[in-house]
């Protein structure tokens, strides 16, 4: 019973901050110079007082601010995040399109940076002092100030263009037609270096956190314990530096989830990965509203996710959360 | 802690690369007078193929040189006053929440729990695009999304330092709120609000560049993320136009935190990861 | 009249017949770039949604790079003497994609119902035409109400799609379902379109002429980076990189590569015409001096040489070297700083800062307008560069906030189509970045470009465009940059691709694999 | 008697900048089987140095220089770290001083335990289960099959100290170190744990050598008796001889220094309240919101009581007993939720924030960590006058008085124009009790304020504030756990249990006369009580 309040507060507070970010959005989105409507004209390279005025009419923008406002969100309440006049299809829609894309994209990134990340904090955490730990440490160092775009310009360079090892844009191989493994091979091949520079930079910070951690955690007093009761050193950081340990780097990687997610408009940029990021940016441009604010919606409702699942993952850990609330 | 900050090998390390830095940043007038947006040899010069142009030049003939010294005064601006701007946003609120406590801390921490829900990245794209490409513009996106950690951390700090006695001990002298917030707990809480600044200056340096990577820079201001970005099409035959600034980036960011690293361990010698959340 | 056209469709039917001889069968990948925003050519006529549809949809013409006339769903057409009576005949055996015949009818429906709703553009030129009649199936009448030069020149697949009648007639176009799966005419049809990925056109097996399409299927496919366009033919992954899609940069190294070929050929009806926008209204920009002395501060032949790797055509004024009618006896602008500075100390310039408004279209434009604030400097110019994105750029043009600004457009083979509306003070209005933007005001020129217009004899066309043009040049209303020309490259075993006026817009009917 | 363990001169080095080359210098001891062994003296003497270098749990760069120590004849000190792991656990065990972070907060109890064989490759899981529970049935735990599922969290204090015990004796070592394992528990609880190491000890015959700074507790439970300072043994010897005839001065200042169970005269005070309670109450909710239901703690119960002018009371009680919550609630650092705290007729409880503040200088306090209580970025005499110019003295009159009540607590006028880290723990008390005296105050609430120090301090403390009670005629309410020290200084003394104050009296009465069962039971409790009055008795006090 008291779990199920939980997760109904829980779910109450989501669909709260969502409703506020949709309405600060829709403020922000707009603030901006220029209006869809022009925008489209524009593009047909030819636009005269007739057409924008149609082109207005059919967008809406010929309502007062605040219809379209309660429009908007009255509409979002029902899970209806209206319609691209751009795309010419419903937004919803054009977002699920791109949505398994971007999910893939971060969601590898996420589990390859936070695997990757702890296992090398621990191994340098377990040669503190020694070389091996001081060129983790470097190397962690480096990628952390690396800016992602750089990195990943320099991915393609090296692993596309000069080795040919793997493709250096896309989602799939287009027309190749695979089904079954091959296309999940295919997607894999392609999703190898997008989603490692992506991860990159998330693992040097965690690495950096879990070596730390992991430190802190050894001149702890249950650690003495351990030893005193002669356990070896390996056993003793497994079974108990380690999942002391990793606790504020799930509580980290849960906040900074929606940085994850901001990378991908990046990466998705320049390894032409068909996700929301890049929707995002394109609709930005033509000041596609709905789409702006529906990406913006979801990715803050990944955001929720991703800071949901790091709960139950430190829920699993840690048996003192569950049982204090 | 000054001594335990300079034996500190990164630490030391990265004052030398940041002192270099900072030298090119304010002597950029001294040392290329014409700016960095003169067109001064023939473009796609290849760095060393002539003497004066260690660097090369870029697609029209600007020396790549210019460009870097120049763009470090535009980086490190932004990066310290973006952080300032945060500073002042993050810290104030956090003080207060951690302080006050009871509603006043419920509703700043929903309100920051708020901005960290909206993607940072995605969101100062659209501040900056909202608000044109400006330096002031940049700076103040790069702010907005990144004051959050600021606050939590002061909030979580202040309330630390809340319940120590001695600030028991102060409102038993008869102080007020404000004054003990000031005096007492504020100057307690800097120095980890000190590593998290000098982290957050190489984070808003990162910011800047991937901004100006996108073509969301001021354009007439000459930044090493505008160099990359404009340097990204011509990476294959120019490789040299995005290496230069790139590795300024780098090093400039490694600096930052190297002395973030050292100023975390000689502040705080038990607090070693604050700095990072 | 009717006797050359018929000649000419007999070549074209001839050329046609040793296009058999080639092979058929393969499959083209040409980048699109940005990706279309829909594909229903009646309601977008924007760069991308044209280079996908130009082969789901056709026009009654195509034009050759000489902008001569030639067959598409028109077999034939004459022109009445005075030049009011406009007949097409119609080719046999047209089906839309979907089955259902093709007639007289859906041109009516589209020219005259569908397009002069939708089709901003076409709608100017429509005001010279009295009816739109089907006298019987295969055959079209347009009745003029004044001999309006240019009119040959408005059947290209973009000024006037050809739409089915069937789907559209009496529905809500612009919510139409079957917008999203476009039925035309063409030699293409459409398959899939996967979102941020690719759109997949496949080979019209009833198209009405013989052994064409050659093509089994195309993927236009949309890769976002520019970087990552010119890696993608590199690799192997794409075929062809149409103009504009690889940033200049790139093009020596990548037509360098072998079994690499380029061609600058395909742009003639469009004739992409750059220059700077100069808010005549007020600012320094509103003396004409400072107009001038812009147009000597810059070094036109270095960027030409520099940002555009020499493609292009340093302009001698409003048209286009490739436009109809075009004179280069005008005065010309030579790069002369001292000029320059001679005449902004003449007006009494005091240095006050003017906004510079980059066109928003990736590097090079960039590149172009940090060029041009670097030559005007040079001069005691103080700029200021605007940034923005395209909606904003849009913004800010149609609403007349800026200094100068950065623009392009086309000139559709006549000055009457495509340069007239810059000039002339009825086409002053805000809200459309195409239109006269600089309030350029000059009375005497506006009756000499209606004249010009609406003149039957050709001859007396070309001298009143001299004349306009001569004027033009000397009043600077915009500071001319360049024509451009984007290179179209392809692999050397793809053939026949630019064979029109608007290139691979519409190419790829006759286009045919190597093996 | 056979030794089972023989330490011989044994060094350990400190890393270099610290306080002193060696913790621990020369030292020699001989652990009997069955025998338990206590190593005593105040922080700093390499008492728990030494035991950590027997199980080679020195932290880092701390390290032995020298010596042997002979475990069944095998130098462990000399031992491949594997052999000593084999030995850890197993032959030797070892348990620490606090219960709280001693174990691994995330693995249950049951699986702590069976670590201990696995770690061994003693048994199967099975066996290893039953073995467990055998064995926190054997500490005294309730309701093993709980237990073993229950995470450390859940545990009192006491209980994770048993459970810490039951992996210790898991695979019944000969050697059991104890360091300090009862000082951060309630007396109570103490007394048991005390209780149950002595029934072990007889039940199976280990040898245990018990590291502690409380003479109490040696004389509950100790055969043999090593007396440590600064690194070097002062005096060795059979417990009754050491406590009863101290050789070393050391050990006799010690010895003197512990709070004497004797009880001071009465004294004669005015019964005019200076400070009175009424039915104050104050519960704590935790944990409450939108959709969870609170937690209720009522950690002050309906409690009346008075302090006269001139008088001392002492408030005592466990842990959780609310004490502290009274004390805070008196100078209202906690605003109570009902009743009345009169000082000098004022009602603090009803005050606005704003007119407390002009009120503050009524009640002050002296706080119980020396470390915490004052700000280490201000000066001392910033905190000496800070409070007094806030209620609207000069600041020249501020700091002259300051400077005085420098000098009244010991340490010199020169004091003020130092920084708080330059002072040692007891002095900081001093510049606390000061800083209260600035604000010349109607009431003193000390809370715990001796409790953080060595014996030997805090009785000079004790001394200093018994000095200013006779100078100044101070009103104190003294909080405190240890009823030895309420027993020095008080005039009556309180007992709080569980927010409620279950007996009130003058000393003697309280203290000779208990009436409440609980008050008894403490009484019972302190360690060496019995040993205690043998000793007042001797020494004639």
């Amino acid at each position: 019973m008291a779990a199920l309040t939980q997760v109904f507060g829980r779910l109450l507070k989501a669909v709260l901050t969502l409703l506020a970010i949709a309405v600060l959005n829709f403020f922000l989105v707009h603030a901006a110079p220029g209006d869809p409507a022009v925008v489209l004209a524009g593009e047909a390279g030819a636009a005269d007082e007739q057409m924008i005025a149609q082109l207005r009419a059919r967008f809406g923008l010929d309502q007062p601010f605040h219809v379209q406002l309660w429009t908007y969100v009255s509409n979002v309440l029902t899970l209806d995040l209206g319609y691209s006049f751009r795309q010419g299809a419903p937004v919803l829609d054009l977002i699920l399109d791109r949505l398994p894309a971007t999910l893939l994209l971060t969601l590898s990134a996420f589990v390859i940076s936070l695997t990757f990340g702890i296992a090398l904090g621990v191994a340098a955490s377990a040669r503190v002092g020694k070389v091996s730990d001081s060129i983790l440490t470097t190397f962690a160092l480096l990628f952390y100030a690396t800016p992602l775009y750089w990195a990943a310009l320099m991915a393609v360079l090296v692993f596309s263009v000069q080795l040919g090892w793997l493709p250096g844009f896309g989602y799939e191989t287009v027309g190749a037609d695979y089904s079954g493994l091959a296309r999940v091979l295919d997607i894999l091949k392609h999703l190898i270096l997008p989603a490692a520079t992506l991860g990159l930079f998330f693992m040097a910070v965690y690495m950096r956190m879990t070596r730390a951690s992991m430190l802190e955690v050894s001149q702890m007093d249950f650690v003495r314990t351990a030893k005193a009761k002669g356990l070896s050193g390996p056993v003793i950081r497994r079974r108990h530096i380690l999942r002391n340990a990793i606790l504020p780097v799930v509580t980290l990687a849960g906040l900074q989830a929606g940085q994850l997610i901001g990378g991908a408009v990046l990466t998705e940029t320049v390894f032409a990965w068909p996700g929301i990021g890049r929707l995002m940016f394109e609709s930005l441009a033509a000041r596609d509203y709905n789409t702006i604010l529906g990406v913006f919606l979801v990715s803050a409702a990944m955001v929720i996710f991703f800071n949901i699942l790091t709960d139950v993952i430190y829920r699993l850990v840690d048996p003192r959360i569950g049982a204090r609330t | 802690m000054i001594r335990r900050f300079s034996k500190h090998k990164g630490a030391m390390i990265g004052v030398l690369i940041l002192a270099i830095v900072v030298a090119l940043a304010v002597f950029a007038p001294l040392l290329y007078p014409r700016g960095p947006w003169a067109m001064v040899q023939r473009p796609f010069l290849q760095p060393m193929a002539m003497e004066g142009f260690l660097l090369g030049t870029d697609t029209l003939g600007r020396d790549v040189a210019a460009g870097l010294v120049h763009g470090a005064r535009v980086s490190l601006l932004v990066g310290l006053v973006s952080t300032l701007v945060a500073l002042l946003i993050g810290v104030p609120l956090g003080a207060l929440a951690g302080f006050y406590g009871a509603w006043v801390d419920e509703g700043a921490m929903r309100f920051t729990e708020f901005f960290q829900t909206i993607p940072n990245f995605a969101l100062a794209i659209v501040l900056v695009a909202i608000l044109e490409p400006s330096l002031t513009s940049i700076t103040l996106a790069i702010a907005i999304v990144s004051w959050p950690p600021v606050a939590r951390l002061v909030r979580a700090e202040v309330m630390a330092v809340k319940s120590r006695e001695y600030v028991d001990a102060a409102r038993l002298s008869g102080l007020s709120n404000r004054r003990i917030l000031i005096e007492q707990v504020l100057p307690n809480t800097v120095s980890p609000i000190i590593v998290l600044a000098s982290l957050m200056v190489a984070t808003a340096i990162l910011l800047e560049s991937s901004l100006s990577f996108l073509g969301l820079g001021d354009p007439n201001i000459m930044s090493w993320g505008y160099m990359i970005g404009a340097a990204r099409t011509v990476i294959r035959s120019a490789w040299w136009l995005s290496f230069f600034p790139g590795v300024a980036i780098v090093l400039t960011v490694l600096a930052l935190n190297l002395i973030g690293e050292g100023l975390n361990d000689a502040l705080n010698p038990h607090l070693s990861r604050k700095g990072h959340a | 009249m009717n006797y050359l056209k018929a000649t000419t469709f007999l070549i074209a039917a001839a050329l046609a017949g040793t296009a058999l001889a080639a092979e058929t069968g393969g499959r083209l990948d040409i980048v699109v770039q940005p990706e279309p925003p829909g594909l229903m050519l009646g309601l977008v006529q924007n760069g991308p949604t044209q280079l996908v549809a130009g082969d789901i949809y056709e026009s009654l013409l195509r034009y050759n790079t000489d902008l001569e006339p030639q067959p598409s769903l028109a077999k034939s057409w004459t022109i009445s003497d005075d030049g009011l009576v406009y007949t097409f005949t119609l080719q046999d055996g047209v089906k839309w994609h979907d089955g259902t015949a093709f007639s007289a009818d859906d041109v009516v429906f589209s020219a005259d119902v569908f397009l002069r709703e939708t089709h901003a553009r076409l709608r100017s030129s429509l005001k010279y035409v009295d009816s739109i009649t089907a006298p019987d199936a295969q055959t079209v009448v347009f009745t003029l109400n004044e001999p309006f030069g240019p009119f040959i020149s408005i059947f290209e697949t973009g000024t006037m799609p050809i739409v089915p009648k069937h789907i559209y007639e009496g529905t809500d176009y612009a919510n139409n379902p079957a917008n999203a799966t476009p039925i035309g005419t063409g030699p293409f049809k459409f398959s899939a379109w996967e979102k941020g990925s690719y759109i997949h056109l496949v080979k019209n097996e009833d198209y009405y002429l013989d052994g064409l399409p050659k093509l089994d299927e195309v993927f236009y496919r949309v890769i976002p980076d520019a970087a990552a366009r010119a890696v993608a033919f590199e690799t192997g992954e794409v075929d062809v990189l149409p103009g504009g899609s690889v940033e200049n940069w790139d093009v020596p190294r990548l037509t360098a590569m072998e079994g690499v070929c380029s061609t600058g050929k395909g742009w003639e009806f469009f004739a992409p015409h750059a220059w700077m926008w100069l808010n005549n209204r007020e600012g320094p920009t509103a003396d004409k001096r400072f107009r001038q002395a812009v147009m000597y501060a810059m070094d036109r032949e270095f960027v030409r040489d520099v940002v555009w790797n020499g493609f292009g055509k340093v302009p001698t004024g409003p048209v286009s070297s490739k436009t109809n009618f075009y004179t280069d006896d005008v005065n010309i602008y030579e790069h002369d700083p001292a000029k320059a500075k001679a005449l902004l100390d003449e007006m009494g310039y005091n240095g006050e800062p003017v906004r510079l408004l980059p066109l928003p279209y990736g590097e090079t434009w960039q590149r172009w307008a940090e060029a041009v604030r670097q030559n005007l400097s040079e001069v005691g110019i103080k700029i200021e560069i605007d940034a923005t994105d395209v909606a904003g750029w849009n913004e800010k043009t149609a609403q007349w906030d800026y200094d100068m600004a950065f623009t392009y457009l086309y000139q559709y083979g006549d000055p009457a189509l495509g340069v007239s509306r810059t000039y002339v003070a009825s086409n002053i209005a805000k809200g459309s970045p195409w239109n006269n933007v600089q309030g350029y005001v000059n009375e005497g020129l506006d009756a000499k470009w209606d004249a010009a217009a609406v003149m039957a004899d050709p001859s007396a066309r070309a001298d009143a465009y001299v004349d306009i043009q001569k004027t033009i040049v000397d009043d600077v209303p915009v500071a001319w940059l360049l024509e451009l020309e984007f290179p179209t490259i392809y692999r050397c075993d793809v053939q026949d691709l630019v064979t029109t006026a608007i290139g691979i817009n519409d190419g790829l009917r006759d286009a045919w694999l190597e093996k | 008697m056979s030794p089972v363990l023989e330490i011989t001169d044994l060094s350990i080095a400190l890393p270099a900048g610290a306080d002193r080359p060696l913790a621990v210098s020369d030292m020699t001891l001989t652990l009997n089987a069955g025998e338990i062994l206590c190593v005593v003296g105040e922080s700093g003497s390499g008492k728990s140095m030494t035991a950590n270098a027997l199980m080679g749990l020195l932290p880092g760069g701390v390290t032995v220089g020298g010596g042997t120590a002979l475990f069944h004849g095998q130098d462990v000190l000399q031992l491949p770290e594997t052999a000593r792991q084999q030995l850890r656990g197993s032959r030797i065990a070892m348990i620490f001083q606090e219960p709280m972070t001693a174990l691994n907060p995330l693995m249950r109890i049951g699986d702590q335990i069976a670590e201990v064989f696995a770690a061994h490759n003693k048994f199967t899981p099975a066996e290893r289960r039953q073995k467990a529970l055998d064995l926190i049935q054997e500490v005294g735990l309730p309701d093993p099959k709980k237990i073993i599922r229950a995470y450390p969290f859940q545990l009192s204090g006491g209980q994770r100290q048993r459970a810490m015990i039951a992996m210790a004796l898991a695979l019944e070592p000969e050697v059991l170190i104890a360091d300090e394992p009862t000082t951060a528990l309630d007396v109570t609880t103490q007394a048991q744990i005390l209780q149950l190491i002595l029934d072990l000890r007889s039940r199976r015959g280990m040898a245990v050598m018990f590291i502690t700074h409380d003479f109490g507790v040696v004389a509950e439970i100790a055969d043999q008796v090593i007396v440590m300072r600064q690194g070097q043994v002062v005096e060795r010897g059979a417990a009754a001889v050491v406590l009863t005839h101290p050789q070393h001065d050391y050990t006799k200042r010690l010895l003197a220094a512990i709070p004497s169970g004797a009880l001071p005269d009465a004294r004669e005070i005015a019964p005019v309240p200076v400070l009175e309670l009424r039915n104050l109450n104050k519960v704590f909710r935790t944990g409450g919101g939108l959709f969870r239901t609170a937690r209720e703690v009522r950690a002050v119960d309906n409690i009346s009581l008075s302090v006269a002018r001139g008088e001392v009371l002492g408030l005592v009680g466990e842990s959780g007993s609310g004490k502290s919550t009274l004390g805070r609630s008196v100078v209202r650092l906690v605003t109570p939720d009902s009743g009345q705290v009169l000082v000098d007729g004022v009602d603090l409880a009803a005050l606005t924030e704003e007119e407390l503040r002009h009120q503050r200088d009524k009640v002050q306090m002296v706080f119980q960590d020396p470390y915490a209580s004052l700000n280490p970025r201000h000066r001392i005499l910033r905190a000496l006058i800070d409070g007094p110019i806030a209620m609207g003295k000069s600041k020249s009159d501020a700091t002259t008085r300051a400077h005085e009540l420098l000098e009244i607590v010991g340490l010199g006028a020169e004091a003020a124009s130092r920084f708080p880290h330059e002072f040692s723990g007891g002095q900081r008390q001093r510049i606390g009790i000061a800083r209260a005296l600035a604000m010349e105050p109607d009431l003193i609430v000390a809370d715990e304020a001796v409790s953080a120090l060595d014996v030997s301090i805090q009785a000079q403390v004790l001394d200093l504030l018994r000095d200013l009670r006779a100078r100044m005629g101070l009103s104190i309410l003294f909080i405190t756990h240890d009823l030895r020290v309420a027993a020095q200084l008080c005039d009556r003394i309180a007992v709080m249990q569980t927010g409620q104050l279950v007996e009130i009296g003058p000393v003697q009465q309280v203290f000779l006369t208990p009436q409440h069962p609980y008050t008894k039971q403490l009484l019972a409790a302190v360690p060496g009580a019995d040993w205690q009055q043998a000793h007042d008795l001797r020494s004639g006090t």
